[in-house]
């Protein structure tokens, strides 16, 4: 195997881990723009995700309306999260929202773990097991529905923030909260749909990723963590920037495990990001 | 208004009236407690979750059959979740609260490391669950362990390796106290043989994808890939390899002997071998063979309780209770005596193999405890 | 005058008390270890929450990877006396100042960030010093922990039982309350207060923001580092997973729960979180459904922690009785 | 002498530019005015004398010495202090607290002492808490000392910001705004106390809008303008300044 289709191997790979720390980064940016809130149970909306999906197609249900309806059952659990938890605490301090948001994120771990159990399950791949070559890398069919699924819905964000009116009312509670509220948007509603989509969009990223990687009740952990770093390395409250930190993330990553050092692979992230920090201390493309 | 308080009356007298029952009925004779601790929440929950469920299972069957010499068994278990403090507090808690005669566990390696001195200072015998080589070596008074120690698989893997010519090997390991030991021993008995070690890579517990290792892997003349951990990592390895069209033999740890790897891996598990307890392939042993008919048994409760297979972590649970159980029917309930009886135990069966221990082996196996495993058409099949 | 200077003159009441229970609670508890055991790690907790309080709740500043300097503590000490063969003693210097001197190299440049970008810096410190002491076994004994760390003793007097480590351990989180206690009510901080309250008046007042986050940042490291120490010498037996970013987390917790900006509030704050997973037991596997269910409960309807709420219940109670403060002679 | 001078001081942000060439001196001991019309870019000067924001480029000296570049606290310590428009007291200490505060750089004890309760630290602590309610009594909050800083009506916000800036002991003091949401009777407490603060032999600089205020005690005044000065002179010059006028003061001041 030659170094250049390893290089490929190694781009190829970070893309597709990078969709998903792009797509959970973004479920982060959306929470934080309308609330100011860092949600630490964001990757437990990812485990949701593939779990309710692998539940529901095991009982039968056709994959798709399995995916569906776990997106469905997610959002509502988004919802039901800002309604109980994050609603009723008026002017409370950022960081005692955020130490709710691990609350919760415990809480839903614990949850699925007496649900699912502590075994790993995995859905099955949404076209088969073939892999085919592309300049000399391989790559699984799962890995383009991976990609494509992350673009669609990167897409599909973007059309509502730029051409829905609710989309608008978010953006615009976003930019200024006090201006949106005069010209009568209710920002709080605003922070709820937050939830609810950036609910939406783990979930979507937890039932792709699930076929690849399978679910387990503590999978959301460590990718909520990487979501994270990718939101802060892009830069926190820019779109474009989580986007941006998730493939820079999945892609260094993969780079730093094939060329330098597997054990330290988590290790290399996490030092891109305090780079990334001192050079740029609010991200790539953060607000200066 | 009376009649409420009546009602609230009856609810403190009924605990009393429960309490002095349940006392008369013990009576007759003592209680026998034993404590377990295992992790059974957090990453290691997949070892704990079997040991607990199997200790519960033997628990109900040895009260069924009259307890030890008509004395209840009690077992307490309590969870470790796999963390060092957490799994003190819980051994004081059994040694000095609930006034165990004996502890079971814990899973891991690191949190029996961590209550050797405890155990030591306290004088009560200590049946580990955990792997690592050091829990028994140097020899601890107080301290044995029932797992096959990963020493005697790799030892067992490297035999396999020798037989097939193979010369050349990549060790993939997770990144875990598991992974790192399993790596180590590899390191240092694969020279021993001749065997060269060509690559060294890691991924983490939760690693979503480990092409890139692979591929790593892939660019070297390493002839098998030798992947050290447990569920999901190692099957995410298998699929990754397939997906890579590595055809070269991937030798597994007995840390992926449960079924969730094969249904994990789904195809990519056609023809991984790995050295595991005689457990899992106990149907296929020849009916000479002593653990056969204990481990059909286990096998067979296990699944009749629990709806799912049995599988060799809980076999180590399984080994532990039945080691102090043994112990405490010679004994008595004396910590001293029980530990004498256990490091007096010869040629115990066990799932694990046959126990032999000693002042100076607190293990008790050898690697014939192994065999080699290897997984057709979805099911484990004894090699040779 | 002196009078003002002291805001609550109460305050050394409040200590003499919290030590007389703090002695009196081996005789309560009939002397049974498991519960000292609990309370040693209390006492431990204790004093990186203080130290961690001192940081956010006065100095304003968020630390998501403080069970780093706990790892970095304990490790320093769990080597120096169990491969090189140092007395402890010689080994609590060295670990406070290694923690202390780490913190300030690595405060020089992250304490320039702000808010959730200074979060995720320390977070990424911690994990990588977790990853290091995973992965460094040359240095750190074995992957799986660091095995025979001695005890301590004082001249020939082994603090071999719980108990006497009980004292030990409360002896010094008492010491590290005070001198929180003596910092807080001194012109640092006030300092730090300042700079919580507006950061930019105080510099105009010709404080030195930046050179008092980094004092406090290393302080918070150098009680993290004693800590590590405590734990390192109690447990004999160290392994990196207890130095993890869950611990991180969950100190972050019980700053917060317990109170921002007060010294009782750490106490409190370390002392609920640490024993309630003790006694969640009774309820096995749902234990942390219950303790994820609680830490919301307890943030929903105490947003201001549990210190700060009881007090300001208390104060509404006096205030309806108003007493003139002012005092001049 | 100018005890402050500022040369071709220029700060944009972005494409905007906010200060624009500017150039003035403040004599030592007077009282002078900066004015302007909302957004000119008044607080913004401040902001670049006190070192909150480095100018484009320019000059400001401070008795005699350039202090561009320098860091905020390192002006303070020089002898400069501020007020804000936006009052910012430090809300979670008392009214004490809050002055004591000003007086951190004229105190030494560090971390050390401070853990260690050293006498020299009591000493100390005791000479400060007598200095700040000193500052206190100047602005008449005296029997106020005790209460937390938020409790404090609007008005009373303002002089303590004044108080706590005094207890650095500045040699000139600089006010944003300090009649903003005062009202009449209030005001002219405040122009006393200013007046107070010059007799102190303190130089007061002011950024304010009661153009009352300003004409009452002001000695001098700048005008700016989109950042650029458009007039400068003793209140009546400037009352009569037809540029002044037509720019900002408006017909109905000429009324007046």
């Amino acid at each position: 195997m030659t170094t250049y289709s390893q290089v490929v191997q190694y781009v190829i790979t970070g893309i597709t881990i990078g969709g998903i720390y792009a797509l959970i980064a973004l479920g982060f940016t959306i929470i934080y723009n309308t609330t100011g809130i860092i949600n630490f149970a964001q990757g437990e909306f990812v485990m949701l995700g593939g779990m309710i999906a692998v539940s529901l197609a095991t009982t039968g249900l056709p994959l798709l309306c399995a995916a569906l309806l776990s997106v469905l059952l997610v959002t509502a659990v988004g919802l039901l999260f800002e309604r109980l938890a994050i609603h009723p605490l008026k002017g409370a301090s950022i960081i005692t929202l955020i130490i709710i948001t691990i609350g919760a994120s415990i809480f839903l771990k614990g949850v699925a773990m007496l649900i699912w159990g502590k075994d790993a399950v995995r859905l099955p791949s949404f076209s088969g097991d073939k892999p085919f070559h592309i300049l000399g890398a391989t790559i699984l069919p799962q890995h383009l529905w991976i990609l494509g699924i992350t673009l669609s819905v990167m897409l599909l964000l973007h059309l509502f923030f730029e051409y829905t009116i609710l989309g608008k009312a978010m953006r615009a509670s976003a930019a200024n909260r006090l201006a949106a509220t005069l010209v009568g948007i209710n920002v709080r509603k605003m922070a709820m749909c937050s939830f609810a989509l950036s609910a939406a969009i783990g979930a979507v990223a937890g039932i792709i990723i699930s076929p690849v990687t399978f679910s387990s009740y503590d999978v959301g952990t460590m990718l909520g963590l990487k979501g994270f770093c990718a939101a802060i390395i892009g830069g926190l409250g820019s779109s474009p920037g989580a986007i941006l930190g998730g493939f820079l993330l999945g892609i260094l990553e993969s780079l730093g495990a094939g060329f330098l050092s597997s054990s330290y692979k988590d290790a290399t992230a996490f030092c891109i990001l305090l780079t990334v920090l001192f050079l740029r201390p609010r991200g790539i493309l953060g607000r200066p | 208004m009376f009649r409420l308080n009546k009602k609230l009356m009856w609810l403190f007298c009924l605990p009393v009236l429960l309490f002095v029952l349940i006392s008369g009925c013990a009576k007759e004779k003592k209680v026998y407690k034993i404590g377990a601790i295992f992790a059974i929440t957090g990453p290691a929950s997949p070892l704990g979750t079997p040991e607990r469920d199997t200790v519960k299972l033997l628990e109900d069957q040895i009260n069924q059959a009259g307890g030890i010499d008509g004395h209840r068994l009690k077992v307490i278990i309590y969870d470790t979740a796999g963390d060092e403090t957490k799994c003190r507090m819980a051994v004081k808690k059994l040694i000095y609260k609930d006034k165990v005669l004996a502890i079971i566990g814990p899973s891991r390696s690191g949190t029996t490391l961590a209550i050797i001195d405890e155990v030591q200072k306290a004088e009560i015998p200590l049946i580990s669950c955990a792997a690592s080589i050091k829990i028994v070596e140097p020899v601890k008074k107080w301290v044995f362990k029932t797992p096959q120690s990963d020493v005697l698989a790799v030892a067992k893997i490297i035999d396999y390796l020798k037989e097939r010519n193979i010369d050349k090997i990549a060790i993939i390991n997770v990144s875990n106290p598991y992974g790192i030991s399993g790596k180590e021993q590899l390191d240092i008995q694969a020279p021993q043989a001749g065997i060269q070690v060509v690559a060294h890579e890691e991924f983490g517990q939760k690693d979503p994808d480990m092409t890139a290792q692979l591929t790593r892997i892939k660019g070297t003349d390493a002839q098998a890939v030798i992947c050290w951990g447990t569920n999901p990592g190692p099957a995410i390895v298998a699929r990754n390899m397939r997906q890579l069209g590595m055809q070269i033999p991937l030798i597994q740890s007995h840390g992926i002997a449960n079924k969730k790897f094969i249904e994990l891996a789904g195809e990519a598990a056609e023809g991984v071998v790995f050295p595991a307890g005689r457990l899992i392939v106990a149907e296929e042993l020849p009916d000479s063979d002593p653990q056969k008919s204990l481990l059909l048994k286990y096998a067979n409760d296990f699944q009749q309780k629990y709806g799912r297979s049995a599988d060799t972590f809980g076999g180590h649970a399984w080994d532990a209770l039945q080691l102090v159980v043994s112990a405490l029917k010679k004994a008595g309930p004396d910590k001293a005596k029980i530990r004498d009886e256990i490091e007096n135990t010869r040629n115990f069966i066990g799932t694990g193999g046959i126990f032999n221990f000693s002042p100076t082996e607190h293990n008790g196996l050898t690697k014939e405890a192994f065999v080699m495993v290897t997984i057709r058409d979805g099911n484990w099949r004894l090699l040779k | 005058m002196a009078k003002n200077l002291r805001k609550l003159p109460s305050g050394r009441w409040g200590i003499a008390i919290f030590i007389l229970c703090l002695a009196l609670f081996p005789l309560l508890t009939v002397n049974n270890p498991y519960y000292i055991n609990v309370m040693v790690f209390v006492g431990i907790n204790t004093i990186i929450v203080v130290g961690l309080n001192l940081l956010m709740g006065y100095a304003g500043q968020i630390s998501l990877g403080h069970a780093a300097f706990y790892g970095i503590g304990a490790y320093c000490s769990g080597l120096l006396t169990a491969k090189y063969g140092c007395s402890p003693w010689l080994a609590l210097p060295a670990a406070v100042a290694l923690t202390a001197s780490v913190a300030y190299l690595i405060g020089l440049p992250t304490l320039r960030l702000k808010g959730h970008y200074l979060a995720m810096a320390t977070l990424g410190f911690g994990m990588v010093v977790y990853i290091v002491l995973r992965q460094l076994s040359w240095l750190t004994g074995d992957s799986s922990g660091l095995m025979g760390i001695p005890g301590i003793s004082i001249g020939r007097f082994k603090l071999d039982t719980d108990l006497k480590y009980y004292f030990l351990v409360w002896t010094m989180a008492v010491g590290v309350l005070m001198l929180s206690r003596n910092i807080v009510n001194s012109r640092i901080g006030r300092a730090l207060r300042a700079v919580e309250g507006s950061e930019t008046a105080a510099r105009t007042l010709g404080v030195d923001t930046a050179r008092y986050k980094l004092q406090v940042f290393a302080l918070s490291a150098a009680y993290a580092g004693l800590a590590g120490f405590l734990y390192a010498h109690f447990m004999g037996f160290i392994g990196p997973s207890t130095f993890g970013f869950k611990f991180s987390i969950e100190l972050v917790t019980m700053v917060v729960v317990g109170g921002m900006a007060s010294i009782w509030g750490s106490v409190l704050g370390a002392a609920f979180l640490t024993i309630l997973p003790e006694c969640l037991r009774v309820a096995e596997d749902y234990d942390i459904v219950i303790y994820g269910l609680l830490l919301m409960v307890v943030m929903i309807f105490m947003p201001k922690g549990l210190t700060r709420t009881t007090v300001d219940l208390l104060k509404s109670r006096w205030t309806a009785s108003p007493v003139s403060q002012t005092n001049e002679e | 002498m100018a005890i402050l001078e500022a040369v071709n001081l220029k700060k944009s942000f972005g494409g905007v530019v906010a200060v624009d060439n500017l150039s003035f001196s403040v004599e030592t001991g007077q009282i002078k005015s900066i004015i302007g019309p909302n957004g000119a870019g008044k607080t913004t000067v401040y902001n670049l004398i006190t070192g909150l924001l480095p100018p484009t480029s320019g000059l400001i000296r401070f008795n005699g010495q350039t202090i561009t570049g320098l860091k905020t606290h390192t002006i303070a310590s020089l002898g400069l202090a501020r007020t804000f428009q936006n009052v910012r007291l430090f809300e979670n200490m008392t009214v004490l607290e809050n002055v004591m505060v000003g007086c951190h750089q004229r105190m030494g004890s560090g971390l050390f002492s401070a853990i260690c309760r050293l006498p020299k630290f009591r000493r100390e602590e005791k000479q400060t808490a007598a200095v700040a309610l000193e500052k206190l009594a100047l602005v008449g909050l005296a029997d106020q000392s005790q209460r937390p800083a938020f409790s404090l009506p609007f008005a009373q916000q303002r002089t303590l910001e004044i108080a706590r800036a005094l207890a650095a002991e500045p040699r000139m003091i600089l006010l944003d705004e300090p009649a903003a949401g005062l009202n009449s009777h209030e005001t002219v407490q405040l122009g006393k106390l200013i007046l107070k603060i010059r007799q102190m032999g303190l130089t007061v600089l002011l950024v304010e809008h009661d153009m009352e205020l300003v004409m009452d005690i002001s000695e001098e005044i700048l005008v700016i303008n989109y950042g650029k000065k458009i007039a400068e002179g003793k209140p009546a010059e400037i009352q009569d300044n037809q540029e002044v006028i037509k720019a900002y003061l408006g017909e109905d001041f000429k009324g007046r």
